[in-house]
């Protein structure tokens, strides 16, 4: 065990540190997830782009700095140490990203990366439908191929699509082949969302931001390679569109995203150790005012010591990443982990406001969003079948 | 011995269920987030039908029942998340007013309270000056019971400052006293502002009892349709056992709210310790209830064009409300004899 | 409400404690579930049975009072609270006969019961076996007809059998029609332990007593009808066999019995508000000695909070069973509660006694004995399916 | 940067996992409950291999390694449930000694009794006078750090009155020092002694982890075995899901471990909350996953004929030995700055 952070990481720790300092938003933006915030929020992301901090651990090619691992694991911990805002861009860094360096072509991770970083392209995620939500085999949209035009049309309907009303892009899986069943049969196409056929509809989030949407696909058509078409508007407007992946493969590329949502990469520890920071800052002010009785300091004590061991154990897999192991199926050890972990965080800060808690203000709002940790990204009963399926060996059934 | 509501208070409370379905639907707790945080289709109803007035003397115009009669019905005001002030000026005004109706000073005006309080004007009680007021902008009046002095407020002596609750339909805000007319003082002042404080926490408790039933009920019905992986998702034994363990929860809390409201009602010299212990369980198995009813929802349970947050944010509201589960324990602690401060 | 005993309830009550307080024994006995308690612990069910409170609730004519539900409940209440002797004839007594009320034929009942209630007969049961344990209709065990001596030949394997290495006789479920699957086929018999082909291996439990023992069974005969029988020396030993019920229909009878060993009958309130008691006191001892953290304070509150709540509950369940209301699957809500709340009792007890809390007393002694509440009688996930199936009304499946 | 075990820590610790089951398989601890609560086969081979004066100088026979190195010896110990004493004689002792060996008046007894531990004689810490101490009868020395004093007694220098612990191999003894020798006073004895304290919290701490990998590694075995209603047990979401939780709860304990260690080797100044949070969560999360694998398992684990017994009784004994989960979290919330005695 080394413990220690190498000069250059000291280094980039306090070169991110003094850049966060000067130029986080304060007072706080208000909340990506409505009209006028999201706004600022694309501001704030295009000033993380110019300062090269969008996306640390890319190529610099693509607007990042080649940081290591662990430089990225400083980048996340100052972020939030910093209050700053959060990344209104997130599902496209961490979600679509991961998978078109993957799956994706040259052209596509050329065309589609640096307009990703530097929040040209702002991408939402299109994996739920009505009928297929911890069931994402179930998928009912589809893609009918058009010889004549060389592509496919789209058709049917997306929903709980975070930030889907104020992005330009959706990802997400169609079925291409009505024959096959499940999981087989699906395609994962990228849709821009002012192709004609596509309808937007914002709706409101347990928080009562409007941070959810329903997309609609009426016979929207993706070309097939929007990359090799004539330099003429259409097509310009076509290279926003395509297909990820093999025709019929896009099962393999969503689980790709699917394992990076769950895993390291949505959640660095930065977050909950910030988090329990301001827990024990909030416990301090109460016990400064003769308010706080042990069983409620036990309360910060525990969420205290499980946002540590998270940060621990994230270091672990990183570890192993970094020399080439994979993490496997113990991302969703992570992912109940750091969800639940986050809910006790909210749940204790509540505590001590007893009375006050109900109010608005950040405690109540970041419960509200805890809240959806243990639901999204598969909810913690499917994680814990995969835990015990898959790192367990316990029978399927 | 016989452990059960009587056939009357049974009769009673299926009407009260029955007027609240009808009158109290989801929509109008929506709508009430909107307007003035008030469903006064039925309020009226419930004024009509001698609800608010069951606790005020017949003398002041009021049924004369007792606790035991009206808690039952304050779980049905919880069952349809109600937002109007039934517990705390139906029940625990007129529960403290009683105790003023034959003092020389303040007799009159209690007097006159009762009467305009079973007739569906609000009084609201105020036993933590510092803490937020639900429904504070449409009272009719303020139940002053702070610093061992009982004081009848109108509208006109106090500011308001409204706060931003959660939950949209509790509109509450902080109260600051300027006048009012000082009804009580000393050891009255006491037993008033402890007839109520008891009162607001028993109605919180039976308000949340009915929350987790309905929550419960509502996450039952929808797992038991929606499909996911070809079957049901209620048939998922994940699912099955949350729901078996929060309906445990609630099912073991309402008889902790049925025991205090009998103590209070008898004056039992454990009232203390069970308005205590059934504020605690009412308020874990509501959360408790809440967080199960979420997760076994999943998305549709996060959005607001959903019911089901109507009725979550309530049961965060009223789980803190008059007594959150730190403070029940606190008292129960000194009620049982154990300091518990020796680390 | 009427939350009010009545006089001749009270008189009753103070019956019961002036008894108790002039007879239980003390110190106490050893355990009953090792050889030499056991046999200190029939002196005093003789006792019990000479002043009349072995049963209570039965009719007179077998030994009881005839006591009322609520006068039971009186008397378990004093019998816990005076810290009176575990009841090592509880399994005949709560479990068989209920069943013996309900589906015997009046020779079995005029047999039987007296036998039982004054501890001259002593019942173990014999559901389990080693494949069949939450899944009771699994049972292999197996009766074949005789019909040249009119009855039965038993073989097969009972295990878990609490006490049964003490016990003189065994009631369980054996197949009687070998075509018949699952539940169907199989026939409740009454097995007197000294019959030919029985043997008895007692074996130890969790907490080092020999509690439990393994019944085989190779070809015991076992009558249809003994009371029908000539009265010679033979037909004596076979009286005490027989079948309970129908052939064939022994799941309905046992169902009866295990719906009582979920229910009322098997935990009263008294037992859980006596060791609830006990924790206060210790609690207080070390608050006494300002060993008594306000955590650990609220452990105690807690469960002493549901201790309480469980005695309420069983209070409406009373009521309704009086008024003539079956508690039905709630009965499954009882059982989940009170063996989970006899185990945060004695948690709550152990974590008071830190380092102490390995050494052998009655805390340490009274948790191994609570774990085996969630798992006996229906383990607490088979309860938890019931309680969603068939009182929540969830899809089986 | 690099949080995880060197390549020769990893085959230190699978040859000590090799040679333990080997020698200490459950039959061996079973025996142990009938002996004097010690297996010798597998402590001789430990000695031979150079584990018990792994911590030891070189200079005194041992190998000098770190805490680093040991703690994931000790998991191992706890994986078979080894009842020696390890963690107390070769850990704790071992370190303690080593804060005397430069000292004018212990110094010369430490370096002593520095060899005998890495020969295999046992030496066991006391830093809590009045609690039970596991395997006393067969200590060959005391090494007594109560009262700002560090003495060394032999068995003669004390009185030993057995106890009965729930778990059969730990064999423990109060133990009441009439005489011995005074190695150290003041600050030195004070640096001994918390040495001492936090070697043996985290031994403790390491031997729970490894019990609650062996519990449910064990459990997992059964339930995929098991058949009921004509399928593995295992295959039920409910044993699933059970099982799930206890593994999350040991493998985000184990980090917790690793750190207390490394702070403990590199004189962290945290190390005093590291090794509270490690013992805190190795004890809830072994307790878990007893409770869990009891349940899950069914009648048969709760019989003395099958082994889970073994493992599960030292999980509850270690649990509340050197620092129970209330200790720790009362240290944690005096090192965090909360005092939290309020009310």
């Amino acid at each position: 065990m080394d413990l220690r952070w190498s000069d250059t990481e000291l280094a980039f720790r306090e070169e991110c540190r003094t850049w966060l300092n000067a130029n986080v938003p304060s007072p706080p933006l208000a909340s990506g997830d409505t009209r006028s915030g999201f706004a600022a929020h694309l501001e704030w992301e295009r000033a993380l782009h110019d300062a090269r901090w969008a996306v640390v651990s890319w190529p610099e090619a693509y607007g990042g700095r080649d940081a290591s691992l662990w430089e990225w694991l400083i980048f996340e911990e100052e972020y939030y140490r910093a209050g700053a805002p959060q990344r209104v861009t997130q599902n496209g860094i961490f979600l679509l990203a991961p998978s078109i360096f993957e799956f994706g072509t040259v052209e596509q991770q050329d065309h589609y990366l640096p307009r990703m970083s530097s929040a040209t392209d702002l991408w939402c995620q299109g994996w739920s439908e009505p009928n297929a939500g911890s069931d994402l085999a179930a998928v009912t949209s589809r893609a009918v191929r058009d010889d004549a035009d060389g592509g496919w049309r789209l058709t049917g309907q997306k929903t709980w699509t975070t930030r889907g009303a104020f992005c330009t892009h959706l990802f997400g899986l169609f079925r291409t082949d009505a024959e096959a069943v499940r999981h087989r049969g699906l395609t994962y196409f990228l849709v821009p969302l002012d192709a004609e056929g596509v309808t937007v509809r914002g709706f409101g989030r347990l928080d009562g931001d409007e941070g959810f949407a329903e997309v609609f696909c009426d016979d929207v058509f993706v070309p097939d390679n929007p990359f090799g078409a004539p330099a003429d508007a259409a097509a310009a407007a076509m290279a926003r569109g395509g297909i990820l992946g093999e025709v019929h493969q896009g099962w393999s590329v969503a689980m790709a995203t699917a394992t990076s949502e769950r895993g390291l990469t949505l959640r660095s520890p930065g977050r909950f150790q910030a988090t329990a920071a301001r827990l024990l800052d909030l416990a301090r002010e109460r016990d400064g005012e003769g308010r706080l009785g042990e069983a409620l300091a036990d309360r910060v004590v525990d969420a205290w010591v499980d946002a540590e061991a998270y940060a621990l154990y994230t270091l672990g897999d990183v570890t192993g990443i970094v020399e080439g192991r994979s993490p496997g199926a113990r991302s969703s050890f992570n992912k109940i982990f750091w969800s639940e972990l986050d809910v006790r965080l909210h749940e204790a800060a509540l505590d001590l406001l007893g009375s006050d808690a109900e109010l608005d203000g950040p405690w109540m709002k970041g419960y509200e969003f805890a809240l959806s940790g243990p639901i999204y990204a598969g909810t913690n009963e499917i994680q814990r079948n995969i835990v015990a399926e898959r790192v367990l060996g316990l029978p399927r059934k | 011995m016989r452990f059960e509501l009587t056939d009357e208070q049974v009769d009673l409370r299926d009407a009260v269920r029955g007027l609240l379905e009808d009158r109290c639907p989801p929509d109008a707790v929506r709508a009430a987030w909107d307007g003035d945080g008030r469903v006064r289709a039925a309020w009226d109803a419930l004024v009509e039908m001698g609800v608010l007035g069951a606790l005020v003397p017949e003398s002041a115009g009021g049924l004369g029942m007792t606790d035991e009669d009206v808690v039952p019905l304050l779980v049905e005001c919880g069952r349809v998340a109600l937002p109007d002030p039934v517990a705390a000026s139906g029940y625990a005004s007129a529960v403290a007013l009683g105790a003023l109706l034959d003092d020389l000073t303040g007799g009159g005006l209690a007097a006159d309270w009762s009467g305009r309080i079973a007739s569906g004007a609000v009084l609201l009680p105020v036993v933590d000056a510092g803490a937020p007021l639900a429904g504070a902008t449409t009272a009719d009046g303020f139940l002053w019971c702070v610093a061992d002095e009982v004081v009848l407020a109108t509208p006109e002596d106090v500011d308001l400052q409204p706060q931003r609750s959660v939950d949209g339909a509790r509109q509450p805000a902080t109260v600051v006293r300027r006048s009012g007319e000082v009804v009580a003082t000393g050891d009255l002042a006491r037993r008033v502002g402890s007839a109520a404080a008891e009162r607001l926490a028993v109605g919180a408790a039976a308000e949340l009892v009915g929350l987790g039933e309905r929550m419960l009920e509502m996450t039952v019905a929808y797992v038991g349709e929606r499909q996911q992986f070809g079957v049901p998702v209620g048939s998922f034994q994940a699912v099955k056992h949350q729901l078996a363990d929060a309906a445990i929860a609630v099912a073991f809390a309402m008889p902790l709210v049925w025991l205090a409201a009998h103590s209070l009602a008898h004056s039992d010299p454990d009232a203390g310790r069970h308005v205590a212990a059934a504020k605690l369980r009412a308020s874990t198995a509501a959360r408790h209830a809440a967080a199960v009813s979420l997760q076994c929802h999943g998305a549709i349970g996060y959005t607001v064009e959903y019911d089901l947050h109507l009725f979550m944010k309530r049961a965060w509201a009223l789980s803190y409300e008059h007594g959150d589960p730190d403070a029940c324990r606190s008292r129960l602690r000194a009620e049982l004899g154990l300091a518990g401060n020796s680390r």
